[in-house]
């Protein structure tokens, strides 16, 4: 879609060729030019550059455009052009793409995609290009949707704000419009007034960056509320399988960390045999993962406890010494199975990126995380509390022999609780895998805060565990701020050590005879 | 068997095959092994083939020392490839001058030493982080956030990099450095961080020596923050296209390393190269990083010092060592200093989509090492030069002594 | 109808039974007797499966048992009363009760109110931890909870300990109860030996792990019981 | 010797510090746990020299009274007084046992990974501290005094097996023999008897009329034989408060301790 | 009377273990400087220093056992105090290096010149003093160790807790030693020493010496701990191991108790840690990392939990095993050493040493039927 410019256009010719260059400065130079020149081909050429489809034959600096099909069309032209040769791409670079897309904002603020328009729109307001301005007014004038417009209005103030030209009472209009938006592209905007602006101007951006500053620090605080509650339900997720072959089995668990990394690496493996088979269904890889995950470490947990555990009942340090070789074993497994490098998992379109509410800044994967693990933990509760499976286990771990005498499986039990653990503990590893390395040291970066939640938490009690977690979350991100990321984890293990005196039984301790 | 020792030469080969460093160092165990397995199709050094020993510290600062008393003593190697991070350097260092052995150091380091029993054909801070300064700088950038993983190699390059700055006319204020513990893997408040200093409207850059396995959380976190490379720019020392296997790199277009190779560098000897690993790895998508290509450069040159000195005698070979000049992978030559560290060409680079980083700016010709900072107040009058008759790695040319280290 | 012949049982090197026959009828109550450390509690866990025997066999309706894991004992109908009643410990009383239910069917999943009119403190406390109960306490509900299970034979060993006396002639009657429904076999060990003679209807006194005086209510000469009691 | 006991708790708080000729000495003490009132504002005094029996319901507080005068379980309200004048309320366990109060728990508790007889030495009174136990030599009367417990508890022929492996029965005498080889001033007996038969718990009597001469003891049962046997003073305990008291004759014929005790 | 309370309660393994440590505090230096290289008797170098590591690694573990075995504290974070043992010695040796670091600074470690500090902070003074070094191998973990058990055993925590409380110390530790700030050399740590009381530390004799000291500081360690579990004083410990409670009862101060075990064990792990580091020539943060103390656990468990002895031989077994796996296969040395774990908790389920001796004493009894016994396992 182009917007018609009176002026004659120059010869498209002379502008595209400009783009048979190795320069990075021309090339920019190359894209301002077309952009402003009102040249049909500008839309076309500038889009197939920001794709790198735009290329160029070095013998006579002609410049093609290919098409995903392969096939080329002269740029300056449109037309399809035959046996083009070798060509090179007319290479990128971020000043580059910055002038793209000033560019090709001014060129698609009247596109009918509106998303498109709001990119375009975010885009002037960011590069402030004036060439827009006129654009934008006629954009302004046809814009239906409210929140465009808005945008669209705050990119026009942009402009004014830095056009010395400009009436210095528009001027300081526009940077009232600009504190309404009131977010750090605004208080960036205002902060890089050109050099010569006039003094009163000035001032009314000060005062106006002084406001943002005192809201957008609100929101830092909820913020950091964020943040923490996010890293609250990723220890959430990684301990809460721990909670249960440690909690309530009493298993000392070393090989718990790998049961993650395995699930993680499950992750891997769907969507490898997705993108092999059936790409389409990318975006639904981790629903395809999840029930896989959970099945994979469960049958491992489950082999681990006939195999190995069910020996050790009684002997709960003993299980250390195992689980400890059990975790060697298995990170070894992994790295000459899967190459000891990182495994590359995809992020599904709908958990990427992030959007805001109000000037909170939610990051869609982390909200998916949060949300997840809040599921698990209610699931599990549910499912110890409400059935007669739960019941057993709790027997089962508290007397075995009479658990026994009273008829209970004992070895179903045993074996089916620490499948259940390592099977959550898998699907921790399918969210983690969102967030972090898929690597054969995956569960070792997380065995350690395990143990600490699990047992802060008070074990035993899965309430602990989640108030556990998100306390450890949310304090650890109160501090990094202020003492720094080293620091502040420092403080918060000698928070842990004093905690720990005050509580000898944790945060959700037992109390009475029966603990005795 | 010792008969066998008789007609074979053992190279020893030291990088962690399991714990936290794996990751990175396992390449470098299988990229010598395509190495010494091709010299010995090409006959092998001075009639006799190469054998490769190889042994694995675990990742285990301790266990390099031990291992590295073990190749030496127990195995008789002639040299040993390998090391990554400095404290395992710093491990075995002492091992290496103790029994005179040879050690090549394939990693980009922190500077500040120069052993006359290792080799460094990584970068010293000069060919790697100052470059991408002044590119940046060049580009306009006129805010840093000197992001690192907090131990010695990024302690000391931010120093570096802070002077350096500094002497180039940025404003403290400008400057913001941070670090963070190993294997970091929470950067939402960090990231975060990042976008408040980058948003004052005056161009900024970060400048990451983020070590290892914190560098994928780092990197997804800016994505899903929405950090662009048209916005801020990331440039990595320690990021390279191993690192990059492992993420979906679509967010991260246009984010910046510095190296002296790129796998994506186009010359004949690169393609050549790329094209044997990959035969060798039987994997059509394996890749090749810096480090890797350092130990190209290393073993090359060790196998011409040899057959110049027409043994594997440490101490001939050291003395041959000097001045042996090969080609490097990015289309230059790098020649062996006085020093014991190589030139390089610095190569800045954008990470496209398909993982790749392209080269956007590039030194004309390659940079001779400051193993000795002259940005850092104690080493300003240091220098190296392990010829006779100075053979000294830490000369001071104000006092004219050598500095006590050699014994 | 419960048999066991010719048991031996170790604990490590040290034999606690040796060569011990005894039958247990249904709709009889048959007493073990005997001072400490005899090896009546020994006996007992032969029985329900928690000590592997070493020699000689069980059998229960006929089947042999020898063999199973004390969960298919317990399936099969056998409940137990342990010494030192091994209630578990934070599990509410309610749920200890439920432990019961495992060998039940889903019909038959319900706590019977027998149980609450012989204990009704249990009803009082059902919602507090085993744990936290008082001895005697703890003793009902380790009655309680066998007989939730609905047994076809049920092991006491010594179910009176450290209950008030008046609870204590609940029991008593509560034994006379389940006899004389006629199906189920009760096997009572017990010290307190006036509660015993009343109700047992077949006697074994042990000695040292074995058998010594063995006899039918009435056969069973009284002194000799008297006398093995002694010390 | 009842001695009256103040009416009003405020009387109580302001003497600053209570003296009594008693041993032991409880007012209204009381404690709940999380609602349920164990202790019910109890009162008990034992003088020294006195043996009293305790009897009364399951869960009339028995074992929690005892809890409480060891310091196990501190007390919402009310005074434990001590030897007249040491406060228990403010002391640990470890303290209150120094003072020379013992305790057999209802539930044989010995250490399992020790030898009967180490069980004993441990228990027999010595030099308590780290250093003192560190250096102390082989000593040959506290090894006689071994032996003459062993005698006493008849465990003599299983000294040396781990206590772990006793059965019920030999545990409850292995910890009386630990309760009588600390030689205390009060003792604390919760069910001695439980699981003895009639010959031995009318020796576990005896054992203890003997113990009564020279020190206070409190015991615990269920057994009116015994208790006849050792036809001391009964205090019946209901519902955490004192029922009734008296010679056993007065209290087992008390319509109320029939009826939530006894039982006809 | 010391001897007597050190000799007097040694039993046939104790005498075993004294006996061939003895000899090979004796022989080995000798068979290493003595014979020849060619010879068969020979021992080499490497191997010198490899078992001086082992038996600093031995002492380490005799430390944990002491407390985990004997009184179930179970410690995760030993490597903790071993560390800091290691940075006391490393520091002295440091010190040592004087004008001969690559900077030729006077007084300045070489991170310290590199890193533009400018004089020496106070943590560091006195290091140059070997005496004031050695006491602080001492006191430094035991201090550190005193007040820590002095307010964790006071409040009362136990098992896992206070495990965890453990390794939250090291892990805490180790983070603010990688602190390039803290001036302990950041995750370089201390290396490249050159000399301890003068003497070349790289030269044969220098070293054959450590590995005597280092197999004198084990056998003292044993007689020490053994003293201690074979005191009265012992059966109390074990007593709080299994019934911590029933032990207040009897009126014993089970803090106290406890503290003694938890400072001398600390200080044994010091002083094997100051051992260690001149023996394997670095020192730094990776020593306070959980794992490795965790793997202490692991080495007491596979010789034997509360047998000292078999703490010492497990430390010395699976440390050979990894010595020789990451040689011999370093593919897959992993799953040989997982796989030595697994079998020795379901085949040795008392450790190589408990197994052993249980095995020992059996031989004169009758026939085992196939019955464990129920008697209860010691709680944690
Ligand atoms: N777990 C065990 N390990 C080893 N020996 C044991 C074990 N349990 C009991 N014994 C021994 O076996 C013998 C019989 O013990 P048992 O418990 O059967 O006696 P009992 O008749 O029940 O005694 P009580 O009347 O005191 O309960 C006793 O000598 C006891 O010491
Ligand atoms: N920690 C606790 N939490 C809740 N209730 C408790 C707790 N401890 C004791 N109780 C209750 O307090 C009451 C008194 O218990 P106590 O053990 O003192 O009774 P007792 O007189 O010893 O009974 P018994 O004769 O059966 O031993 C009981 O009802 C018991 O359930
Ligand atoms: N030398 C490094 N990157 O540690
Ligand atoms: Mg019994
Ligand atoms: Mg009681």
């Amino acid at each position: 879609m182009l917007l018609a410019r009176p002026a004659a256009a120059q010869d498209a010719g002379a502008l595209v060729q400009r783009f048979a260059t190795e320069s990075f400065n021309d090339i920019v130079g190359a894209v301002n030019g077309l952009a402003t020149s009102g040249s049909p081909r500008a839309a076309p050429v500038i889009e197939a550059l920001r794709d790198g489809r735009l290329v160029y034959r070095q013998a006579d600096r002609t410049v093609f455009i290919r098409r995903p099909d392969g096939s080329f069309l002269a740029a300056a032209t449109g037309e399809p052009a035959a046996d083009v040769g070798t060509t090179r791409p007319v290479r990128l670079n971020n000043n580059v793409r910055r002038a793209i897309d000033a560019a090709v904002g001014a060129l698609s603020l009247l596109h009918p995609d509106p998303a498109r328009r709001t990119s375009a729109a975010e885009a002037v307001f960011k590069s402030r290009d004036g060439t827009a301005l006129a654009a934008l007014e006629t954009a302004i004038g046809q814009e239906r949707d409210a929140r465009i417009k808005t945008l669209m209005e705050e990119a026009r103030a942009a402009i004014l704000v830095a056009n010395p030209q400009a009436a210095e009472a528009d001027r300081i209009a526009a940077i009232g419009i600009i504190q309404r938006r009131g977010d750090q592209d605004a208080l960036a905007m205002l902060g890089s007034l050109p050099a010569d602006t006039p003094a009163r101007v000035r001032e009314a951006a000060e005062s106006a960056a002084v406001g943002i500053r005192r809201t957008l620090a609100v929101w830092g605080a909820a913020q950091n509320v964020w943040y923490g509650l996010s890293l609250g339900s990723v220890l959430l997720l990684a301990a809460i399988g721990l909670a249960i072959t440690f909690g309530v089995m009493g298993v000392i668990n070393m090989a718990h960390g790998e049961m993650v990394m395995i699930g993680a690496y499950t992750t891997f493996v769907v969507q490898q045999t997705i993108r092999a088979i059936a790409p389409g269904l990318m975006d639904a890889s981790l629903f395809i993962a999840l029930p896989m995950a959970f099945l994979v470490a469960g049958a491992i947990g489950v082999a681990i406890e006939r195999l190995i555990i069910r020996h050790l009942y009684g002997r709960a340090l003993e299980t250390l010494l195992a689980t400890w070789g059990v975790s060697l074993v298995l990170q070894q497994a992994v790295r000459s199975w899967f190459g000891p490098t990182n495994r590359e998992v995809t992020t599904p379109s709908w958990m990427s990126g992030s959007f805001e509410i109000g000037h909170l800044a939610i990051t869609a994967n982390r909200l998916a995380i949060i949300i997840f693990a809040a599921m698990v933990f209610a699931a599990l509760l549910l499912f110890l509390k409400r059935t007669p499976f739960g019941l057993q286990t709790r027997a089962v771990t508290q007397n075995r022999r009479m658990a026994g005498a009273m008829g209970i499986r004992t070895n179903w039990v045993d074996a089916f609780t620490f499948g259940l653990g390592s099977g959550i503990a898998g699907l921790a590893g399918v969210a983690l895998s969102q967030i972090d390395n898929v690597s054969p040291n995956l569960g070792q970066g997380y065995i350690i805060d395990s143990f600490m939640v699990v047992v802060f938490g008070g074990v035993g009690n899965l309430w602990g565990t989640l108030v556990g977690a998100m306390t450890l979350g949310i304090a650890n991100k109160f501090l990094e701020p202020y003492a720094g990321a080293v620091l502040g984890k420092i403080l918060l293990l000698v928070f842990i050590i004093l905690f720990i005196q005050k509580r000898p039984r944790g945060l959700f301790a037992l109390k009475g005879r029966a603990v005795e | 068997a010792p008969a066998k020792a008789q007609e074979t030469i053992k190279v020893g080969i030291l990088h962690s095959l399991s714990g936290t460093m794996a990751i990175s160092e396992t390449t470098l165990k299988d990229v010598m092994l395509m190495l010494i397995d091709e010299q010995n199709k090409r006959g092998g050094v001075l009639g006799k083939k190469l054998e490769a020993v190889v042994v694995d510290p675990a990742s285990n600062w301790p266990l390099f020392a031990e291992k590295a008393r073990e190749l030496i003593a127990q195995h008789k190697v002639a040299v040993t490839f390998g090391c990554w991070t400095s404290v395992s350097r710093k491990s075995v260092l002492p091992v290496f001058e103790e029994l005179n052995s040879i050690l090549f150091y394939p990693v980009q380091y922190e500077g500040e030493e120069s052993s006359p029993n290792i080799f460094y054909t990584g970068a010293a801070p000069n060919q790697q982080a100052i470059p991408a300064i002044d590119y940046l700088l060049a580009e306009g950038v006129k805010r840093f956030v000197l992001e690192g993983t907090d131990y010695v190699y990024p302690r000391t390059t931010n120093r570096i990099l802070e002077a350096y700055l500094l002497s180039k006319g940025i404003k403290a204020e400008d400057i913001s450095v941070n670090y963070t513990p190993f294997g970091h893997s929470d950067w939402q408040t960090r990231v975060a961080a990042i976008k408040r200093f980058g948003s004052t409207g005056v161009k900024t850059a970060v400048v990451s020596t983020v070590n290892g396995d914190a560098n994928v959380p780092f990197y997804k976190e800016l994505g899903n923050q929405g950090v662009k490379a048209t916005d801020i720019p990331v440039v990595a020392f320690s990021v390279g296209e191993e690192e990059l296997a492992g993420i979906d790199t679509k967010p991260l277009v246009g984010h910046l390393a510095a190296w002296n190779y790129f796998q994506s560098v186009d010359n004949p000897a690169n393609r050549d190269f790329i094209a044997r690993w990959r035969a060798f790895k039987k994997n059509e998508r394996a890749v090749t990083n810096d480090p890797m290509e350092a130990h190209v450069i290393g073993f090359a040159m060790w196998v011409k010092a040899v057959e110049a000195a027409g043994t594997t005698d440490p101490t001939a070979v050291r003395r041959a060592m000097i001045g042996i000049a090969v080609p490097n992978l990015s289309g230059g030559i790098s020649t062996m200093m006085p020093n014991h560290h190589i030139t390089k060409p610095v190569l800045i680079g954008e990470i496209q989509e398909n993982g790749q980083i392209q080269t956007v700016w590039q030194t004309p010709g390659t940079v001779v090492a400051q193993e000795w900072s002259p940005h850092l107040e104690g080493s300003r009058d240091l220098i190296a030069d392990h010829r006779p008759p100075m053979s000294c790695g830490n000369f001071n040319v104000r006092t004219g002594r050598c500095g006590g280290a050699q014994r | 109808m419960l048999e066991v012949k010719n048991v031996d049982l170790h604990y490590g090197a040290a034999q606690a039974l040796r060569d011990v026959s005894v039958v247990v009828e249904p709709g009889k109550v048959t007493c073990v007797l005997g001072r400490n450390g005899v090896g009546k509690t020994s006996l007992m866990r032969a029985i329900i499966g928690h000590q592997p025997i070493s020699g000689g066999e069980i059998l229960w309706e006929g089947r042999d048992i020898t063999r199973m894991p004390p969960f298919e004992r317990a399936r099969r109908g056998i409940a137990y009363v342990p010494q030192g009643r091994e209630i578990f410990p934070l599990l509410t009383v309610k749920e200890n009760l439920e432990t019961g239910f495992a060998p039940l069917k889903r019909a038959d999943r319900t706590i019977p109110d027998d149980i609450f009119s012989l204990f009704p403190v249990l009803k009082d406390m059902l919602g507090r931890r085993g744990g936290d109960l008082s001895g005697g306490q703890q003793q009902q509900l380790a009655i309680g909870r066998a007989l939730v299970t609905r047994p076809r034979l049920i092991v006491l060993d010594e179910p009176t300990e450290g209950i008030q006396p008046s609870i204590i002639k609940d029991i008593g009657r509560a034994i006379d109860y389940l006899r004389s429904k006629g199906d189920i076999g009760i096997l009572l060990v017990e010290q307190y030996l006036d509660f015993a003679e009343a109700l047992g209807d077949r006697f074994y006194v042990m000695e040292r792990g074995r058998v010594v005086v063995e006899g039918l209510k009435g056969e069973v000469d009284r002194d000799a019981l008297h006398r093995s009691m002694a010390i | 010797m009842e001695t009256q006991l103040p009416a009003d708790p405020v009387q109580a708080i302001e003497r600053p510090q209570i003296v009594t000729q008693s041993l032991l000495y409880l007012d209204g003490v009381s404690v709940s746990f999380d609602g349920f009132r164990a202790i019910n504002s109890l009162s008990l005094i034992i003088a020294p020299g006195e043996m009293r029996a305790i009897i009364g319901p399951n869960g009339a507080g028995k074992t929690t009274m005892m809890d409480i005068i060891t310091g196990k379980t501190k007390p919402d309200t009310g005074d434990v007084i001590f030897d007249g004048h040491v406060d228990l309320t403010k002391l640990d366990e470890t303290a209150i046992a120094n003072l020379g109060i013992g305790r057999k728990f209802q539930k044989p508790t010995v250490f399992e990974m020790h030898t009967v007889e180490d069980n004993i030495e441990m228990a027999v009174k010595a030099d308590r501290t780290v250093f003192g136990t560190l250096f102390s030599r082989h000593s040959a009367e506290i090894w006689r005094r071994v032996d003459e417990l062993l005698g006493i508890v008849r465990l003599g022929d299983h000294r040396k097996r781990l206590a772990g492996d006793l059965s019920h029965g030999q545990k409850q005498w292995l910890e009386i023999g630990m309760l009588l080889a600390q030689d205390p001033k009060l003792l604390l007996v919760d069910e001695p008897a439980a699981g003895m038969t009639d010959v031995e718990t009318g020796a576990t009597a005896d054992l203890l009329k003997d113990i009564a001469r020279t020190h206070s003891v409190v015991v615990v049962e269920h057994d009116m034989g015994f208790i006849r046997e050792l036809g001391v003073k009964v205090t019946c305990l209901h519902e955490g408060s004192v029922l009734a008291e008296g010679s056993l004759d007065q209290v087992s014929s008390d319509e109320r301790v029939i009826e939530v005790y006894l039982g006809r | 009377m010391l001897t007597r309370f050190l000799f007097e309660k040694i039993d046939r393994a104790g005498w075993v273990f004294l006996v061939l440590l003895g000899i090979a505090a004796v022989l080995v230096p000798v068979l290493n400087l003595a014979v020849p290289p060619g010879s068969m008797f020979h021992v080499s170098n490497t191997a010198v220093g490899l078992w001086g590591k082992y038996m600093t690694y031995a002492l380490l573990a005799l430390a944990v056992d002491l407390v985990w075995g004997y009184c179930g504290i179970l410690s995760l974070g030993h490597g903790a105090f071993f560390a800091l043992g290691g940075y006391a010695m490393g520091m002295y040796l440091m010190r040592q290096i004087g004008p001969r670091g690559v900077y030729s600074h006077p007084v300045l470690p070489d991170f310290m010149v590199f890193l533009n500090w400018t004089q020496l902070p106070v943590t560091w003074w006195g290091f140059s003093s070997f005496t004031y070094a050695m006491l602080m191998v001492a006191l430094v973990p035991g201090l550190l160790a005193f007040v820590f058990g002095w307010f964790a055993f006071r409040s009362r925590v136990t098992g896992v807790y206070l495990s965890i409380i453990t390794q939250a110390l090291t892990y805490a530790l180790m983070l603010a030693f990688f602190r390039n700030d803290m001036g302990f050399g950041g995750n370089n740590g201390l290396t490249d020493f050159k000399d301890i009381l003068g003497f070349n530390i790289q030269s044969q004799v220098t070293r054959a010496v450590l590995f005597s000291l280092s197999v004198l500081a084990l056998m003292t360690g044993y007689l020490v701990a053994r003293a201690i579990v074979t005191s009265k004083a012992g059966k109390i410990l074990i007593a709080i191991r299994d019934a911590e409670a029933r032990t207040r009862f009897l009126g014993y101060r089970v803090e106290n108790f406890k503290l003694f075990v938890w400072t001398v064990s600390a200080i044994m792990a010091g002083i094997a840690g100051a051992l260690y580091v001149p023996q394997v020539g670095i020192i730094n943060p990776s020593e306070f990392s959980p794992a490795n103390s965790i793997e202490t656990i692991v080495w007491v468990a596979v010789g034997g939990r509360g047998t000292l002895v078999g703490a010492a031989l497990g430390a010395g077994l699976v440390n050979f095993a990894k010595s020789w796996f990451t040689g011999a296969f370093p593919q897959g040395w992993l799953f040989a050493l997982g796989g030595l774990f697994i079998f020795v908790t379901l085949f040795l389920p008392k450790g190589i040493l408990g197994t052993f001796t249980d095995w020992w004493k059996r031989r004169g009894e009758r026939r085992q039927p196939p019955a464990a016994s129920p008697a209860g396992q010691p709680a944690e």
